[in-house]
């Protein structure tokens, strides 16, 4: 179980076969990876601010809490902040599980609990100015299903 | 004295990131209605509390939430993580 | 989108790096890879047979229905045949899209249909003998939920 | 003429993992009853369609499936890939 909050870039690669290698007692793993996107209105980059007396254990409470619901071999998180320009990867996880429905479920479980619960806030600054990304409905909804 | 610190456009109205204040409030609510009263740009930033999250010593809670004891009140918009 | 029907091992991280390299139009990707388990039965190693003239077409029939469920980025599936060691990476999926939830649905779905739906049979090989592995239930009744 | 061809335990317990037979069957079913009668180990093999799937020119079909015209009818227990 790891938790890295940091400012610089991570190569999803090298993390990705990292997690992977020499697992025999797994079955399966699930990586999810968030990407700034460039949706055509002229973003130049995102800020990400978050709060770092609270981030890391905020989101080891979360790592745990999936720990105790499903049968993980592993799990791992890793979330930016400061500046990001388009195409630049924000964070990512990865879960390993004996089957993969377990591990399916473990990640966007993390996923849908990092949206709403993990001190992170976004701003994207375009041409034009720049602007607060407003948390979505649909993102508090989605932890109901937990 | 209690810590209190602001995130996102929070921290942008008020206009500061952090300040140390001395209160008596009883409750996060208490503590809301203090700041409201000190200056139009914190009466602005908490006119809608629906708006906004609260955290007390870096945990989440409520409004209600007593701050008996606390060090670190913080408050920001709904977080847009992942 | 892309299959990959191969007796090679792959490298997942590498992979992944070259999967998730220079996209700025999409928000999200998920991958899922499947490990020879070692469940402490003595496992020596997995034979992977499949059937060579219907596999590429199957899996991309499998991959052709999930793009037209999802709006998808790209879409990739390698699935590894032949003899394979514990702890031997057998397969992956990853899928990229706009948003979380698109990445997530369409790997799922093309995990559930690979399953059930594309031509490999798996045999395991202990001390004691081979035996093959048997279909789930469980892996049939997944496809009802799409 | 027809290819049939035989995975996994069907090809082990036939013995073959492909023939060219002549047959005049007009579905798979027909084929899989001459089949049958054609030696034990067929029949063993064919005991049980329930634990058998069969693809015809690479579509995976059902025992009912006609073989006007197929070049190829494939039989295997259920697929266990992923």
């Amino acid at each position: 179980m790891t938790v890295r909050v940091q400012e610089a870039p991570f190569d999803i690669g090298a993390e990705v076969a990292a997690f992977a290698r020499g697992r025999s007692d797994i079955g399966a793993i699930v990586t999810f990876t968030g990407i700034v996107r460039d949706v055509g209105d002229g973003l130049q980059h995102m800020l990400i601010e978050h709060y770092p007396a609270m981030t890391q254990p905020a989101i080891e409470k979360i790592e745990a809490e999936a720990a105790s619901r499903w049968s993980l071999g592993d799990s791992l998180i890793i979330h930016r902040f400061g500046p990001l320009t388009p195409g630049e990867q924000i964070m990512m996880v990865a879960t390993a599980a004996p089957h993969r429905a377990a591990a399916f479920q473990a990640a966007e479980f993390l996923m849908d609990y990092l949206k709403s619960r993990a001190p992170f806030w976004k701003k994207e600054v375009t041409g034009d100015g720049e602007a607060w990304v407003a948390a979505k409905p649909d993102d508090e909804d989605a932890l109901s299903r937990w | 004295m209690i810590d209190v610190v602001y995130f996102a456009w929070v921290r942008e109205r008020i206009g500061l990131p952090k300040e140390r204040i001395k209160t008596d409030a009883g409750t996060v609510a208490d503590l809301v209605d203090e700041l409201r009263n000190r200056e139009p740009r914190y009466a602005a930033a908490f006119a809608d509390l629906t708006a906004l999250r609260v955290a007390v010593d870096q945990e989440l809670t409520d409004f209600d939430a007593p701050l008996a004891g606390a060090r670190e009140v913080a408050f920001f918009p709904p977080m847009t993580g992942g």
